[in-house]
């Protein structure tokens, strides 16, 4: 059986596939169901600092190939993550990374910092969240915002830095770029898709926001050539995501040059969609003779 | 429709008021999500887990389609459910409210109950005509059914039947409107009331906090937290 | 029955539906399939000034709920265009839509002198043609390159003119405003989005160029954010299309504030879906008790 | 495996080369796009259209799942085809080549040619088994087969059976290394040929440029100025 695990960020990953955070809880809510620790994370729901209790009205709304979320970020707050979820994250037998979002700089410093003093493996700074103080538009659309608040967490954080990002940035490549030169020791991307709804019967939008985050394969084709321009713009690991519900997926993903993927919306079809495409890496990488990720990552460019 | 799967896993049993997530399509098929629907009836000599749902739109159209031998993907229990031998042992006198298809989880609600000593009161409102109700006759005291119709039963709602203040507690399913009104009358006669909520679903495992219900007591997941509530906490 | 007509930029379009360019030939080859009269109108096949062979390779790829093309804008240029197709495309029974690209601004300005002189009703300038002289990068990627083009081929337009936009714009919003400031009559968006497929037997990428344009119903909720946003940011009509495949897709948009809706990979799944979408449209009316489309376009705003 | 339907349009009859895009799916449902199969038999008296097909993916399967009665949406018949009327006007010595799958849009172009008054030569290539021969035999002249297997007849390529110097033109459908192979011999005696040829396909009618092939006389569209080509002008 082939090798499937990773080097990452000086971290030893069991395999290739992370679970997204946002689709998967902390980790316990999916022990009973298959064995995480097969898996090479588990990126926890995104936190806040204070926490927040998410959006009001619909929250899911399901599209050709695809799902919209409006969650809303509703989270417990850093310190009741640390006192209350995090001791079940680490008994889950896999690398903990602690997905954080902020409205403002300061909250995101904060956050890492306390992340970092509780001992999670990885912090996932999600740049996605909008800024309060720029007038609502996110970090993660201008290089210049997201190198701001990514130099920022840089000075802080004492664990390797992932930097997720959102597809609605301006430019990805010039994108990835600010976030390595402000010190991301990776990147991963895509977050989810802006898109809207409209629900006939009310005539008006299904989402209170009027906007909602696409997930799901119909993202897949946009998601993966956002990533193999990323893995063009940068010299550090880039972590790939968006829509992968296979195997195959995934080794897409990896050829294009992903150091590892993610799998988010697929949790949902499929509850063991994680190991099962953990699974049927192993069973091609066996059936082509392939021995190890390293001998055919990036392999497509 | 009804829909019964061999469950064999006996570390796990479903009990009252717990749900499944049902996929009788592939993974990468329409609809993306899983449906949620409510254990009917659990036999824990045979293993017979049935279901018993409405068909909607294209997931329990596809449900309806599955053939004998077809593949189903079950996941569950999951929820709360009733805890009926907690209840049966506080409290004496229990009214158990259903609505349409609303039902389906108050059969083995009131079995459980009937086992753990509590022969419950049944009210059921459906809009034309009562469907199912034979299996409940064993479980229950009496049967008080109403139809929007009048072709059965009570011509009216079925809150029009209930009598909240000869019960200890009362336990309701059915739509939102039915348990709002009867989550009213507890309210004012001061009985305890517990509903259990619908709400869309992705991952039923309290996992991806798409069924979030903000209450009272802050935002709860249906899934997990719920289905069942104090109908005190989720209505004003 | 409802009364469907659309009043657009001065001419009288029987229906909201205006076949897509690329998708639909030039129109006669879905004239023996469907009724023609009933459209808003037809978009032709992408032209260029002097015409082109358009890619080698793969040129379709299906992905769920999407497919992938690269076609490369094969056309046979717009005197050829004139003196051949034009005829037959007049005779369809419903206002000629020429959709043009060009390389160079002084293609651009050439090609739309031409076709405004032989008569079409409307041109539709897609800015998503890599710009020669600017290294590449499409004129519909930054507000103020397309502002340039546009404004050059305002100048010797004279029939209305439609700007047709990239999903890829750096922004939505201000490539509109930049755009209308620069003399468009109407946006129409989207184009495909860019997206990117591995063949894995191979281990390179399905299409020569990497990338391709990805279309149809996976794409419909994030190109209905897009329009939302068009209507948002200017007067001027906005067009909408992107995936839509029922009436009731074509509803969501046209509540979004569409002036009409373009539909082009459903032709694909069915040479019918024009007139069916139309119909549809007239359905949902009637059962709703709406007279013309004027009654709900916009009301979900 | 093989479909017959109901073909009613007279006004637009198929015949030999030509296809139809066949849909056993709804437009949302997947694979996106239509399946191109080529025309096996037109009966003009009955209308009865016949397609012949080998499972691959997910379209040729969803094919092969249809039942009596079912809807399928058939578009076409799309393409040139060959012009058998002019061909067996000109031509008295016909070769016909297939090999597999590619074997089935031959019959109806041996019939035809048959019918116009000249009876073809049969040259077919299989991996293992020839299948379907016996429907061939009433409408040519000698049957020749070869398969990769030597299972049944002459063991290697049919391009070894074949002298083309012995005919005045030869027609070929089937795996493009066979088709190369026929044209290169061809080019070689200066006898011409005509090739049908296979591309993905999203409209079948024209409109969508994605099945173009770049030839010699410049890009053609398979799915209209296609399928049949003259062999010279479209390999090197
Ligand atoms: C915890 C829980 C338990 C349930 N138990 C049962 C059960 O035992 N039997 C049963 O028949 N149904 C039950 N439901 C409802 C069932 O899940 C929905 O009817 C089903 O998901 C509809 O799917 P569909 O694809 O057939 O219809 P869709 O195409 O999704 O929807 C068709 C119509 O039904 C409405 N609808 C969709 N979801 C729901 C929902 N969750 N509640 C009410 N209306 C909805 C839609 O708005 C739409 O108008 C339960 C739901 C939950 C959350
Ligand atoms: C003009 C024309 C006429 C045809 N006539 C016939 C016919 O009479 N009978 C018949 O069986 N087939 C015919 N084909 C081929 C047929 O269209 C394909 O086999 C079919 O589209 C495969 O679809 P699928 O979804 O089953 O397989 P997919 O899942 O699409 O593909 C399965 C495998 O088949 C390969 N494949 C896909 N499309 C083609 C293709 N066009 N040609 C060869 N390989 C392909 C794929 O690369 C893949 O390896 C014809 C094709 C064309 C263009
Ligand atoms: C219900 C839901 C909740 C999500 N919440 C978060 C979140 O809190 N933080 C985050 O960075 N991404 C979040 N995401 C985005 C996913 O992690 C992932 O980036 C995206 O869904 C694309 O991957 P997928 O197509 O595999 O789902 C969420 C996605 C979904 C569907
Ligand atoms: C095969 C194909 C060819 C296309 N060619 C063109 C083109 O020449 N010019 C253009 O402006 N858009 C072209 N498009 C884009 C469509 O007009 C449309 O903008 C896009 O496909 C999104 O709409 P849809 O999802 O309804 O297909 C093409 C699309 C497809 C699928
Ligand atoms: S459905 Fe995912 S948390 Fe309830
Ligand atoms: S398949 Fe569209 S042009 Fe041939």
């Amino acid at each position: 059986m082939a090798d499937l695990h990773v080097d990452f960020l000086g971290k030893r990953l069991a395999g290739p596939v992370i679970a997204a955070s946002g689709t998967f809880g902390f980790g316990p809510e999916y022990a009973g169901i298959e064995d995480l620790r097969v898996l090479g994370g588990i990126s926890g729901k995104g936190l806040t600092l204070n926490g927040q209790p998410g959006n009001e009205g619909e929250r899911l709304y399901e599209t050709p190939s695809g799902l919209m979320n409006s969650i809303g970020l509703q989270n417990p707050g850093v310190q009741h993550f640390i006192d209350h979820e995090l001791p079940a994250m680490r008994r889950c037998g896999t690398t903990v990374w602690a997905n954080l979002g902020g409205h403002t700089i300061e909250e995101n410093v904060e956050g890492v910092q306390m992340l970092c003093a509780a001992g999670v493996d990885f912090i996932e700074l999600n740049i996605s969240c909008p800024n309060v103080k720029q007038g609502g538009l996110a970090f993660g659309i201008r290089a210049a915002d997201a190198g701001e608040v990514v130099s920022a967490v840089r000075k802080v954080c004492t664990v390797p830095l992932i930097v997720k990002l959102s597809p609605q940035a301006e430019s990805i490549p010039e994108m990835c770029k600010a976030v390595e030169a402000a010190g991301a020791d990776a990147i991963s991307l895509c977050n989810t898709f802006q898109a809207c709804a409209i629900d006939l019967e009310k005539r008006r939008p299904v989402f209170n926001n009027t906007f909602a985050g696409l997930s799901g394969p119909a993202v897949r084709p946009i998601a993966l050539r956002m990533v193999w321009q990323a893995v063009g713009a940068v010299s550090i690991p880039v972590v790939g995501l968006g829509g992968i519900l296979t195997g195959k997926d995934a080794l897409e993903f990896i050829m294009a040059g992903a150091a590892a993927v993610q799998v988010g919306t697929a949790n949902f079809l499929d509850p063991k969609a994680c190991t099962r495409i953990t699974n049927e890496i192993g069973q091609w990488m066996d059936a082509h003779g392939v021995k190890t990720l390293d001998e055919i990552r990036g392999c497509a460019r | 429709m009804r829909l019964t799967v061999q469950w064999q896993d006996r570390s796990r049993e479903p009990h009252a008021g717990q749900f499944y997530m049902l996929r009788a399509w592939a993974a990468d098929a329409t609809p993306i999500l899983s449906r949620p629907i409510s254990v009917d009836d659990f036999d824990n000599q045979t293993g017979a887990l049935t279901f018993l749902y409405q068909v909607k739109g294209e997931g329990t159209h596809k449900l309806a389609a599955l053939k004998k031998d077809d593949t189903l993907t079950v996941t569950g229990p999951c929820g709360n459910g009733f805890d009926t031998a907690a209840l049966a042992g506080q409290y004496k006198r229990i009214a158990v409210v259903g609505g349409g298809i609303g039902t389906a989880p108050l059969l083995l609600l009131c079995k459980e109950l009937c086992r753990a000593g509590v022969r419950p009161d049944l009210f059921v409102g459906f809009r034309d005509t009562t469907y199912g109700m034979d299996r409940f006759v064993p479980w229950c005291r009496d049967i008080y059914a109403a139809t929007d119709s009048g072709k059965e039963g009570h011509h009216g709602l079925v809150t029009d039947l209930l009598d909240v203040s000869k019960y200890d507690i009362v336990l309701t399913c059915g739509p939102m409107v039915m348990m709002r009104g009867v989550a009213k009358l507890c309210a004012a006669a001061g009985v305890p009331c517990l509903a259990s909520l619908e709400k869309k679903m992705a991952c039923g495992l309290g996992a991806c906090l798409g069924c979030t219900c903000h209450t009272k007591i802050g935002p709860v997941t249906v899934c997990k937290d719920g289905p069942v509530f104090n109908a005190q906490e989720v209505f004003d």
